[in-house]
């Protein structure tokens, strides 16, 4: 048992997770070609337009559609519907947590792969200063409420039908993903009415920036991904979870330097036991990186599945570069 | 006694620095039994160094530290030596007290004596560069006094608090400055390779220091505190990779020790956590006394030792930019020196190195003069005293005339552990 | 151009507050002209989705058409209600509705997707009122079928006017599980049938759009049938006939007939199509005592369809605005890097506060 | 009878005191510990034994303290002098109802112990390598007023005026200060209040920082001297409890740790 506990703390653990993440990458952009379907429920960005190859759908999809239905609708046994969707959701996210983003999401293994080809090139990382950070992360929240208000007002026939799905619209991965199964038809820009050029034209925009962003800085998007903002309203729920001992810290800022969502807390907070913020992907890189034992770990349910070790660190570190 | 024998003595072994030296080695090497063997490369090398007066040789340019805070990694990468000038000689300290005040600080002094003396002890060449990281105010005046002495010096900017998000990335430009002039000293430019090489070789080191620092954790101790010190002293002048080679060795030997369950010290010995300014060899007057009068030094919170090798760098992406951002946070952000305004990091680590090595009190000692680390003690105390700690403060400088004094209330300090500890198990 | 100003308009538009789509307001107006050519043969009765418009009315908002669930009337808390009109005539736009012909034995049947295989016979529309309807209270196809039979000399005009309606949901989870197949059947009311041939992995919501080819398989008493001559109606009236093969099966690639301004574009736009397929047979038998040697089959299938997204989306457009903002946005990062090689930014204050 | 003797070799004195079996102090002596403080230590422990007609095979345990302590061989074991003071401390404490707080002024320097209710140490502090404040510095300063050492507590209660201020934390400059005021026409009395003062004042700093609770013990030689018990009282707020015996309070606790220590042992 201590065995294989020290086996797991001592992973190459960049290395793991690159071919985690390509593996589900693989999974939930091709795996509908092997007829694998996993509900339109998920909370990640498994895009529902890639027709063919997804394997399940992204939920802001089908949560778009659902509250862009008539009002009168909305109040019947379809409002229903709304919540056992939510359910259905809760459900997913609670065994991963935001570990969907760090480990699942194919838009977030985008980014890092971008963020490799960069690490290839020898291109260093963009270095804002965290005040301009803090102010940019409260754009998710922004942007959940308008994917969620702007469906309700489609639905009251406030809007054209031709904003619809808000998000959708302007998400990156509605562009990206079906271009790897070779469907290319989203990059348009659609010139049927006023409403869709726009969208159409901003969801173009929000790609160039999706690809420019997350090649110069590390998990651009998901400072302002509005289901890492949904995420965050249930995480407290959730079975994967990340802890930290700040009695064991010395605050040596370890973490804080490999985190790709610059998170100043996991390095800096001391008091709280349940570290996990609202920009966290729960990529667990800074458990790989804490060389003090059992100050970082991630726990299932309450049983520690991986934590800091002063061995894991020093293995991990001298082998310096990931794959 | 454990001196190899030299035909013939050089003059200044009847000098008072190397006098000294003798006496403090003396006291390690022969009041205590069962030195590990492997210490015996420490011994020696003190022994050359310090009293037969051996030059150090040194690889590419030369570059002098006087405080922690400047990374060795940027000096190796650029092909050059890294040695620390922090000094612990009573005889170097007055003949520094020529440019500094008598009640500053007595390591300080002691550097600019040694810099200033025309034997410089550890002798090296002369240094091509003094770094002097802008900590206290004593090190940022001696800097032009150094100057003065004819040395290059170059001042490494650093903040004064570190909790902000500012002072990280000031301090992160200057330590990319810093590589910038090593560049210009050396000519020779920081690249992936070479800094991710000198990353390794410090990395190295600490994990045969962190191996070392583990072992003191067992009880009964296998390994005595004053041996530490004079580890880590020499660390601040050996050649790196042969000092690790000499760790490991200890290491190895270490846990032969604690499989054959050996005692280094008395099983009931008090034991202590030596915290405060830096015991620099000759003057490790206070951990010697510490264990002489019954106790173990199980751990240390000082930047001759612990702050100095305990933090390790981690670095995400291997580029030049990153690796050397890596090592200015390393450089900053662990660090647990008082001259940094709110200092609980501190506090919460000296929590932790009681908890974990298992400290029955607390030692602080504050080198007369050192006023952070004099006006900080109040507030440790307390906070040490608030889970039942007791600590000792002890304000003293590199004078051998505070012995009996100290002495007494080292005694004193562990007879009142033990009682409180009989008390406990009563 | 004057649609690039338009098209700065609309960014601007989107940018200043939201947008009004015009979606249900605009007017179709389908111009003249479009080639007919062919001869009316006739009267040809055809199952239509809404009712005739004097001139031509506005399309439908939003729903779906014969397709989906256009037209849906009734509770909103019962199943859904699909009504459908009857007409004549081999025009979509200008054919009315159809008289009532007293000769004519009509039966009218509705196969409901989990009724039964022959399906049941629909009551006709209540006195006074010219649509038929029925309830769709499950999702998938429903095929209504009005069949006329009619002795005109020795010859039996039998004419099967057919429509296939289909009920789906979006944002239901079923939705896209339902197999669109329909195999080919036997059915006294349908002796003959034009099938709309589905594409393999076609979902509920397929949407037929103008320029692409869609085949038909002509049916007899469940048998494809050879020779005969199928025709082809589009929303403006432009026809085209083919003659079917062995299988049956006949092809159209869907004409693009609907150019309107680009203000009054809709992609929503439901335009109707009209299949008529004809044949003869030398068949001898009675009807209503009557015998007769030749049998006349003639079947009808109505369909809508959509504008092609090729008509109103452009790659060009799509790829040069994201290439132009890719570049715009490399180029602000490489020059803001550059401009921090300077010193230290400085910490400034605001006068004017 | 057995008998159980802690030996103090101080700075300026050499204190023994010699207990019974039944804790009880038999008898002390003191003496200047001059140069040759081995001997004299030895002289002054025959001296004792003689006057109180007990024999050197009577001591059965032998404790010594103080500087000299490690030094003195025939000692059969040796103890800090601020655990031997709180022992001495706690137990002469009993006749007053108990300390916790202990203010030691010695030759050389000066101590503040805390002790738990047990009466062990739970803090103390020392002077730190200054004489300031300690009996030294009122050596040296009766020594510039031209009286004896006796007399300072006379003088500082026939004062006229308002005690003088001592400023300066260093004996050597403090001597100076003190010329300077005897030249200003000052009167000895005020003065030698104002030396009382100014030592008070840092011991009661030096108590602060162990914390006082409950009673303050106060011994030591310096404690003889009255002027400087009521100084201190007065910057505490405090009584003071003084022992009949304020110098060797130290050597007490001494010999009541070696009497305690014979019975663990021979147990």
């Amino acid at each position: 048992m201590r065995s294989i506990r020290d086996a797991v703390n001592q992973v190459h653990f960049n290395r793991f997770r690159f071919w985690f993440q390509l593996a589900a990458f693989v999974l939930f952009v091709y795996g509908g070609y092997l007829a694998i379907d996993l509900g339109s429920r998920l909370p990640f960005f498994s895009c529902g337009y890639n027709q063919e190859g997804r394997a399940g759908v992204c939920y802001l999809l089908p949560l778009q559609h659902q509250l862009g239905r008539p009002w009168p609708m909305l109040f019947t046994a379809a409002g229903l519907s709304i919540l056992t969707g939510l359910g259905i959701f809760v459900l997913w996210f609670i065994f991963l947590n935001k570990g969907w983003c760090g480990f699942v999401c194919p838009l977030g293994t985008l980014q890092d792969w971008l963020t490799a080809l960069r690490r290839g090139l020898g291109i260093r990382y963009a270095k804002y200063s965290h005040g301009q950070f803090k102010q940019m992360t409260k754009v998710k929240y922004v942007l959940l409420a308008l994917t969620l208000l702007i469906p309700l007002g489609i639905g009251g026939g406030l809007w054209s039908h031709d904003l619809s799905p808000p998000f959708c619209l302007i998400c990156p991965a509605r562009m990206i993903l079906p271009a790897f199964t070779g469907d290319f038809s989203q990059f348009t820009i659609d010139f049927s009415s006023k409403t869709a050029v726009v969208m159409t034209a901003l969801g173009m925009m929000v790609t160039a920036l999706f690809v420019v962003g997350s090649f110069v800085k590390k998990r651009f998007f998901c400072f302002i991904c509005p289901m890492s903002a949904l995420h965050y309203l249930f995480s407290k729920l959730a079975l994967f979870r990340l802890k930290k001992d700040g009695d064991k810290c010395t605050r040596c800022g370890d973490c804080y330097r490999v985190c790709d969502l610059e998170i100043k807390e996991i390095a800096d907070e001391v008091g709280k036991r349940d570290i996990m913020t609202d920009d966290c992907t729960l990529c667990l890189k800074c458990v790989a990186s804490c060389p003090e034992e059992g100050a970082l770990k991630a726990t299932f349910a309450g049983i520690t599945i991986f934590e800091s070790t002063e061995a894991g660190f020093v293995r991990r570190m001298n082998k310096g570069h990931q794959p | 006694m454990n001196a190899s024998p030299t035909p013939e003595v050089p003059a200044f072994q009847r000098s008072r620095q190397a006098r000294e030296s003798e006496i403090t080695l003396d006291h390690i090497t022969d009041d205590f039994d069962g030195n590990p063997a492997a210490m015996q490369y420490f011994y020696d090398l003190f022994r050359r160094v310090f009293i037969q007066g051996e030059a150090l040789p040194h690889e590419g340019k030369l570059i002098g530290t006087t405080c922690i805070q400047a990374p060795d990694e940027l000096i190796y990468a650029v092909g050059a030596t890294p040695v620390r000038l922090c000094n612990g000689s009573y005889h170097y300290d007055q003949i520094g007290a020529d440019f500094m005040p008598a009640k500053s600080c007595a390591l300080v002094k002691a550097t600019l004596g040694m810099l200033h003396s025309a034997t410089r002890i550890p002798k090296t060449a002369r240094p091509d560069l003094i770094v002097n990281p802008t900590t206290c105010d004593q090190k940022k005046k001696s800097s032009a006094m150094i100057e003065g002495m004819g040395y290059a010096v170059y001042d490494l900017e650093m903040p004064n608090v570190k909790e902000s998000e500012e002072a990280r990335l000031y301090w992160q430009r200057s330590v990319r400055q810093f590589a910038h002039k090593l560049r210009e000293v050396t000519g020779k430019k920081l690249t992936r390779q070479n800094l991710k090489k000198a990353i390794a070789k410090t990395s190295r080191a600490q994990a045969a220091f962190r191996q070392l620092h583990n072992f003191r954790k067992s009880s009964p101790a296998v390994i005595l505190g004053k041996d530490v010190f004079l580890i880590t002293n020499a660390f601040f002048f050996d050649d790196i990779d042969r000092w690790s080679d000499a760790v490991e060795k200890l290491n190895a030997e270490l846990t032969q020790r604690q499989a054959e369950g050996f005692k280094a010290a008395q099983r009931k010995a008090p034991r202590i956590l030596f915290t405060g300014s830096p015991p620099v060899f000759p003057n490790l007057k206070l951990p010697v006394l510490i264990e002489e009068a019954g106790g173990v030094v199980v751990a240390d919170e000082t930047c001759s030792a612990n702050r100095m090798l305990y933090d390790m760098t981690a670095v995400d992406e291997w580029l030049v930019n990153d690796m050397v951002d890596s090592l200015a946070d390393k450089y900053l952000k662990p660090c647990t020196c008082p001259i940094f305004a709110r200092n609980d990091d501190r506090k919460r680590r000296l929590l932790d190195l009681v908890a974990s090595f298992e400290a029955d009190g607390v030692v602080y000692q504050a080198l007369a003069g050192c006023q952070v680390y004099e006006m900080e003690q109040k507030s440790i105390a307390e906070a040490l005293n608030a889970q039942g700690i007791p600590m000792l403060y002890v304000e003293t400088d590199y004078s051998p005339d505070d012995q009996g004094q100290l002495s007494t209330r080292i005694e004193a300090f562990l007879e009142s552990i033990k009682t409180r500890k009989r008390k406990a198990a009563a | 151009m004057s649609r690039l100003g338009l098209y700065a308009a609309a960014l601007m538009a989107l940018l200043s507050t939201t947008v009004h789509c015009q979606d249900s307001g605009g007017t179709h107006r389908a111009e003249g002209g479009r080639p007919t050519g062919m001869a009316m043969r006739g009267n040809v009765l055809w199952l239509a989705d809404s009712p005739p418009a004097r001139g031509d009315g506005p399309p439908r908002s939003g729903m779906g058409g014969m397709g989906g669930m256009g037209g849906m009337g009734g509770d909103r808390s019962g199943p859904p209600v699909k009504r459908l009109w009857l007409r004549a005539g081999a025009d979509p736009q200008k054919s009315g509705f159809a008289r009532e012909d007293t000769e004519a034995t009509v039966d009218m049947t509705l196969v409901t997707p989990q009724g039964k295989p022959e399906g049941e016979p629909l009551p006709p529309a209540e006195e006074g009122k010219k649509n038929l309807s029925f309830e769709m209270p499950t999702q998938g196809y429903y095929r209504l079928y009005h069949t006329t039979r009619k002795l005109q000399g020795d010859t039996l005009a039998i004419a099967v006017a057919k429509a296939e309606v289909t009920n789906f949901s979006h944002g239901a989870t079923e939705e896209e599980r339902s197999v669109a197949l329909t195999a080919p059947r036997v059915l006294e009311a349908a002796p003959i049938e034009i099938v709309r041939e589905k594409n393999p992995g076609e979902k509920l919501s397929f949407q037929l759009k103008s320029g692409e080819e869609q085949a038909f398989v002509v049916l007899q008493k469940g048998l494809p049938l050879l020779g005969a001559r199928v025709r082809f109606v589009s929303h403006d009236g432009w026809t085209k006939e083919a003659v079917s093969d062995e299988q049956g099966r006949v092809s159209f690639q869907i004409v693009r007939d609907y150019f309107p301004s680009w203000d009054d574009f809709q992609k929503r736009f439901k335009a109707t199509y009209l299949v008529i397929a004809e044949a003869s047979a030398a068949e001898s038998g009675r009807f209503k005592d009557q015998p007769y040697t030749n049998v006349r089959y003639q079947a009808t299938l109505g369909g809508t369809y959509y504008p092609s997204p090729d008509d109103y989306r452009s790659y060009a457009w799509g790829l040069g605005l994201g290439f132009a903002f890719l570049l715009f946005c490399g180029t602000a990062v490489y020059l803001y890097r550059r401009r921090r090689v300077k010193p230290f930014q400085e910490v400034r204050f605001d006068e004017k506060h | 009878m057995n008998y159980f003797a802690g030996l103090d070799i101080g700075s300026t004195a050499i204190k023994v005191a010699l207990v019974d079996e039944g804790g009880r102090l038999a008898g002390v002596h003191v003496t200047e510990s001059g140069s040759l403080f081995h001997k004299n230590a030895k002289e002054a422990l025959r001296m004792l034994l003689e006057r109180h007609g007990v024999d050197r095979e009577q001591v059965k345990y032998l404790i010594a303290t103080g500087y000299g302590r490690k030094l003195f061989k025939e000692a059969d074991d040796s103890i800090s002098e601020i655990t031997a003071n709180a022992i001495g401390a706690h137990e002469a404490g009993r006749a007053f109802g108990g300390v916790r707080t202990i203010i030691n002024i010695g030759g050389q320097d000066s101590k503040a112990i805390q002790l738990d209710d047990q009466g062990n140490v739970a803090n103390f502090a020392m002077n730190d390598k200054c004489a300031a404040g300690t009996g030294r510095f009122l050596d040296v300063a009766a020594r510039n007023l031209n009286i004896d050492l006796e007399e300072l507590g006379d003088y500082h209660f026939n004062g006229k005026g308002a005690p003088l201020t001592i400023n300066s934390t260093c004996t050597v400059f403090a001597e100076s200060e003190i010329i300077g005021l005897l030249a200003n026409g000052h009167g000895k009395e005020e003065i030698v209040a104002g030396i009382h003062y100014s030592i008070a004042k840092r011991t009661v700093r030096l108590a602060k920082r162990v914390g006082i609770e409950d009673r303050v013990y106060f011994d030591g030689g310096p404690a003889l001297n009255k002027g400087l018990v009521a100084a201190i009282q007065d910057e505490l707020q405090r009584e003071l409890v003084v022992p009949e015996h304020p110098q060797t309070t130290t050597a007490f606790g001494a010999a009541i740790l070696a009497r305690n220590e014979f019975f663990a042992e021979s147990d």
